[in-house]
């Protein structure tokens, strides 16, 4: 089946604000004129427990009511869950992987997928978003998702931000400026 | 008030039991097997009958008058009278 | 106009809110929760002027809209499968009492074992309750049904309550984009609810005495009369909406079916799947459409006999089961197409219950065997069951 | 005549009450104490009958019959709709024992611990009397009735639904019997004044279940208090007030012996009613006391 539809999924663990951030996108996706689906895995969500999330944008009507199988890229909130789950799992040859880590993108090796890293929770940290043991690092791996994958402005994400965060909306916008600009790839 | 509501076909009646008129059109007078008999002289004109009446059947004026149309004949006003004014006597 | 990217159960909030409900009564259940939540937000800070009593049960939920109601207020709740199950009896009094009642349902499914995903066998097990049932397959269909299924159940020759379903998680919890039009504009499509019948100290009646059976069954007769009057003012609502915010609706939704060999019937999101579905079986050859089926109550039979009578075959697709018996949409369809000279072969499918995911690849193959004549005609058909 | 309570009659007669019905004469009452601006609702009890079958009505005011155990809640409703409607007026949730001690208490517990602006009345007389008597949880302890043989009568005791109510902290609670109407109006009508939830507990006898004369009514609700089996008393915003305060309480047997419900009762049996009644009665002079 041919594919015009971009398919993004996230993980992350509950409260950590993995759906937060697939809302967040398709917003910001929904801003540049695509249409957009923003989901939960659907399942119940407890603090902790690894959770993920997905987004679905097309410049065309999204009819598809289905669960994501076959991402294009896939984000991960927090770098420990890389020993839980296969984070790949269905992942497009050629897809894109960020990871919210301080490790340099070439440590990591993840088939042909193209890993782009970013110290998410340094920046988290630096705008006081979350707690000291729960950053929320869930706006400025946006940032990264912008610069990596390239399919949604940093501008757009801004102005989601503005709409979707309830608390520290600048805080928030300049953490995804911020991890915009600092992200890496391999 | 108290006329019988006359229902022909669906077309009379609301889209929910909705009353239409009032209980007066059942005559529960015709209950009574004993019936409230009233001697004036002994009345005292205290209310008390009036007052325990289930259904108001006993009406207010300078004596109780019974409302016969309605009333059931349970006798409460007769056992509650204090001097012993009201007699529950066989209908007929 | 303002365009956002909202959940399913949002939608449903938000509806309410432009609907200018009077009365809301609910208790929160799992994956209805954040209708409720984001109704006490707007109640608490004005944006809406409601009064929401925070119920301790569904059954209560119902019973205070039942009250509500009665007093002529516009009154709203929402609620999902066990909760669903727990206002049954009062379902039947806001029919019977012909009360305007508006409920969004979140379709789950029912227990035991505990299962929060989707699937319709709470909303059918509600079937014979006199309620209309509508069933949305996008978070603009939900927004938008809020407020059309006010106006269908306010209409004097209607005045019965209605349900609208939306998948749970699959709408509930899906962010998609709703566009919601300018509040003086929905006031106008649908203006304040003037209570024909209701509780009043100027004209005091009593309201659901004891009914004898001289008249009780003529009164039962009034209200199937007004179910099946409802089919016309469904439409005629849905094209009066579309007139003022340019998206038509009507008892069913029709999707490539001109000249269609096979036609699908579906309802809810699995309709929205099959719409892809539908274009790419196209696209290799196969001439199949696509009723989604938008009301269930009152059920669109003549609609459905128009539609059955242009093609050989039909595939209803139930995502709920009647034990015993089969898909609810199956045994309607076919029930309505009976007596019809030139009916259609029927096959029925049951699938996805308990919010097992239902694939554009599902609803393809079903669309080819179908077409292949290889499912059994005289029972039902598990798509996907492990055996 | 010299009349002690409002002479306006807001319940027409013709209703289908049985002789002697302590809870039509209850309603009676009632209605003298809240006048016109009432709504009632009615679930389902004996009342759901004698309000009177469609297309007719007992009642000079608005009255909505509902589902068994949604009294409580349905008023809520009414009173939501009503002030959204900007109409100020007292709406009355009408119920028997089993519609509040047994089906309905949930919705009623929901209601007052909300504090939902309603008059609650339960018109009590003591076991599911319109189904054909059988017991509810406000049944006496060693009462008959269809499904507490005389050979295996009610075993337990009467539960206190206006301690129940009471531990909501809702702003007023009352006993009352249709034996002292003066004392039942005076209740209404102070519960009329007050904002918030207000359950009034009327004690009504019911001569077909209790297997008593029609004209005892009265004597009956009379002597339940003058025993000390159904106190008057009233607990306003948690203080407590007895009406009546008998000088010397009568023995139970009186109460008992007028009521066939009670013919199996042994010396025993009266004895260990006497000794439960005086033990409640010295609790609630406590709580006099104390609160």
């Amino acid at each position: 089946m041919e594919k015009e539809m971009y398919e993004v999924r996230f993980h992350g663990r509950g409260g950590q604000g993995a759906v937060t951030a697939a809302t967040i996108l398709a917003d910001a996706a929904f801003r540049e004129g695509k249409d957009v689906q923003a989901f939960p895995i659907f399942g119940v969500e407890r603090r902790g427990a690894p959770v993920a999330a997905f987004m679905r944008m097309d410049a065309k009507p999204i009819d598809i009511k289905t669960q994501i199988y076959e991402p294009d890229s896939v984000v991960i909130l927090d770098p420990t869950l890389l020993d839980v789950i296969d984070v790949t799992k269905g992942l497009k040859e050629n897809g894109k992987i960020i990871i919210n880590s301080s490790k340099k993108a070439t440590e990591f090796k993840f088939g042909k997928a193209k890993v782009y890293t970013i110290d998410a929770t340094k920046i988290a940290m630096k705008y006081g978003l979350g707690a000291k043991t729960n950053p929320i690092v869930n706006t400025a791996i946006l940032g990264a998702y912008s610069k990596a994958v390239g399919n949604v402005g940093i501008e757009a994400i801004e102005e989601a931000i503005g709409e979707k965060v309830p608390r520290k909306k600048e805080e928030n916008k300049k953490a995804a400026r911020e991890a915009y600009e600092e992200t890496r790839g391999e | 008030m108290k006329d019988k509501i006359i229902l022909r076909n669906a077309s009379d009646i609301p889209p929910m039991a909705m009353s239409m008129g009032t209980t007066l059109v059942s005559k529960t007078g015709s209950w009574r097997s004993m019936k409230p008999v009233f001697h004036k002289e002994k009345c005292i004109k205290c209310g008390t009958c009036w007052k325990f009446c289930p259904n108001g059947s006993i009406k207010n004026g300078e004596y109780p008058e019974w409302d016969y149309e309605y009333c059931k004949g349970c006798g409460i006003c007769a056992e509650e009278c204090p001097v012993k004014a009201i007699e529950m006597v066989k209908e007929r | 106009m303002v365009k956002k990217v909202i959940y399913g159960n949002h939608a449903v909030s938000y509806g309410a809110r432009d609907a200018r409900v009077e009365v809301i009564a609910a208790y929160p259940i799992t994956p209805q929760t954040q209708v409720v939540e984001l109704l006490s937000e707007f109640c608490a800070s004005g944006e809406l002027k409601a009064k929401f009593i925070k119920v301790e049960s569904e059954h209560s939920a119902m019973a205070a809209c039942v009250g509500a109601s009665a007093a002529g207020a516009r009154a709203f709740t929402a609620t999902s499968s066990q909760g669903l199950a727990l206002m049954h009896e009062m379902l039947h009094w806001a029919s019977n009492a012909r009360h305007p009642i508006v409920m969004a349902n979140v379709n789950r499914a029912m227990g035991p074992p505990w299962n929060i995903w989707t699937d319709q066998n709470d909303s059918m097990a509600q079937r014979d309750t006199g309620w209309m049932q509508f069933y949305c397959s996008t978070n603009q269909e939900v927004y938008d049904t809020t407020l059309m299924t006010f106006k269908i159940c306010e209409n004097d020759k209607v005045l019965l309550p209605g349900m609208l379903s939306l998948d749970a998680f699959v709408l509930s919890h899906t962010s998609e984009v709703v566009d919601m039009p300018p509040q003086e504009e929905i006031d106008e499509f649908l203006p304040p609810y003037k209570a024909k019948y209701k509780l009043d100290l100027e004209d005091p009646r009593a309201f659901g005495s004891l009914m004898f059976p001289d008249w009780y069954y003529e009164l039962k007769y009034k209200q199937h009369t007004s179910m099946e009057e409802a089919l016309k003012v469904i439409e005629k609502v849905g094209k009066e909406f579309g007139d003022h915010f340019g998206r038509y609706y009507g008892l069913v939704e029709e999707y490539r079916i001109e000249d269609a060999e096979i036609i699908l019937v579906v309802s809810g999101t699995i309709a929205q799947t099959s719409k892809d579905a539908v274009d790419v079986l196209r696209k290799e050859g196969m001439k199949a459409g696509l009723v989604r089926m938008r009301t269930f109550r009152p059920f669109p039979k003549e609609k459905i006999r128009k539609i059955a009578s242009k093609v050989n075959k039909m595939i209803v697709i139930d995502r709920s089961i009647s034990f015993g018996s089969e898909g609810a949409f199956f045994t309607e369809t076919k029930a309505c197409l009976y007596n019809e000279k030139d009916r259609p072969e029927i096959y029925g499918i049951i699938i996805g219950l308990g919010g097992r995911d239902v694939t554009v690849e599902d609803i393809m193959k079903i669309a080819k065997k179908g077409k292949e004549g290889k499912f059994k005609i005289n029972e039902i058909n598990w798509w996907g069951v492990k055996l | 005549m010299k009349l002690t309570i409002p002479e306006e009659e807001l319940m027409y007669e013709g209703t289908v009450d049985c002789q002697g019905c302590g809870g039509a004469l209850a309603m009676r009452y009632a209605l003298k104490a809240l006048g016109k601006k009432t709504f009632v609702v009615i679930p389902a009890c004996c009342w759901s009958i004698i309000a009177g079958p469609f297309p007719y009505s007992a009642l000079q005011v608005p009255l909505y019959h509902t589902a068994f155990e949604t009294a409580a809640i349905v008023s809520s409703g009414i009173k939501a709709g009503l002030e959204m409607k900007g109409i100020d007026a007292t709406v009355m949730a009408w119920a028997g024992d089993g519609g509040t001690f047994d089906i309905g208490i949930q919705a009623l517990s929901g209601v007052a611990e909300r504090n939902d602006d309603i008059i609650y009345v339960c018109y009590d007389n003591e076991a599911y009397m319109n189904t054909g008597i059988q017991r509810s949880s406000a049944t006496p302890y060693k009462a008959w009735t269809t499904t507490t043989p005389r050979n295996y009568p009610k075993a337990r005791p009467k539960k206190d639904i206006d301690e129940i109510l009471v531990a909501h902290e809702i702003p007023y609670v009352a006993t009352a019997s249709v034996a002292y109407p003066e004392d039942f109006i005076r209740k209404l009508q102070k519960a009329k004044e007050i904002k918030g939830t207000r359950f009034i507990h009327v004690l009504a006898p019911c001569p077909t279940g209790w297997r008593s004369l029609p004209e005892h009514t009265i004597k009956l609700a009379r002597l339940a208090v003058q025993t000390n089996i159904f106190p008057l008393y009233e607990v306003e915003n948690g203080k407590y007030k007895i009406n009546i305060k008998p000088k010397n309480p009568k023995p139970v047997e009186e109460y008992l012996k007028l009521q066939g419900r009670f013919r199996h009762l042994t010396e025993k049996d009266i004895k260990e009613i006497q000794e439960a009644t005086n033990k409640k009665w010295k609790k609630l002079l406590r709580k006099e006391e104390f609160f």
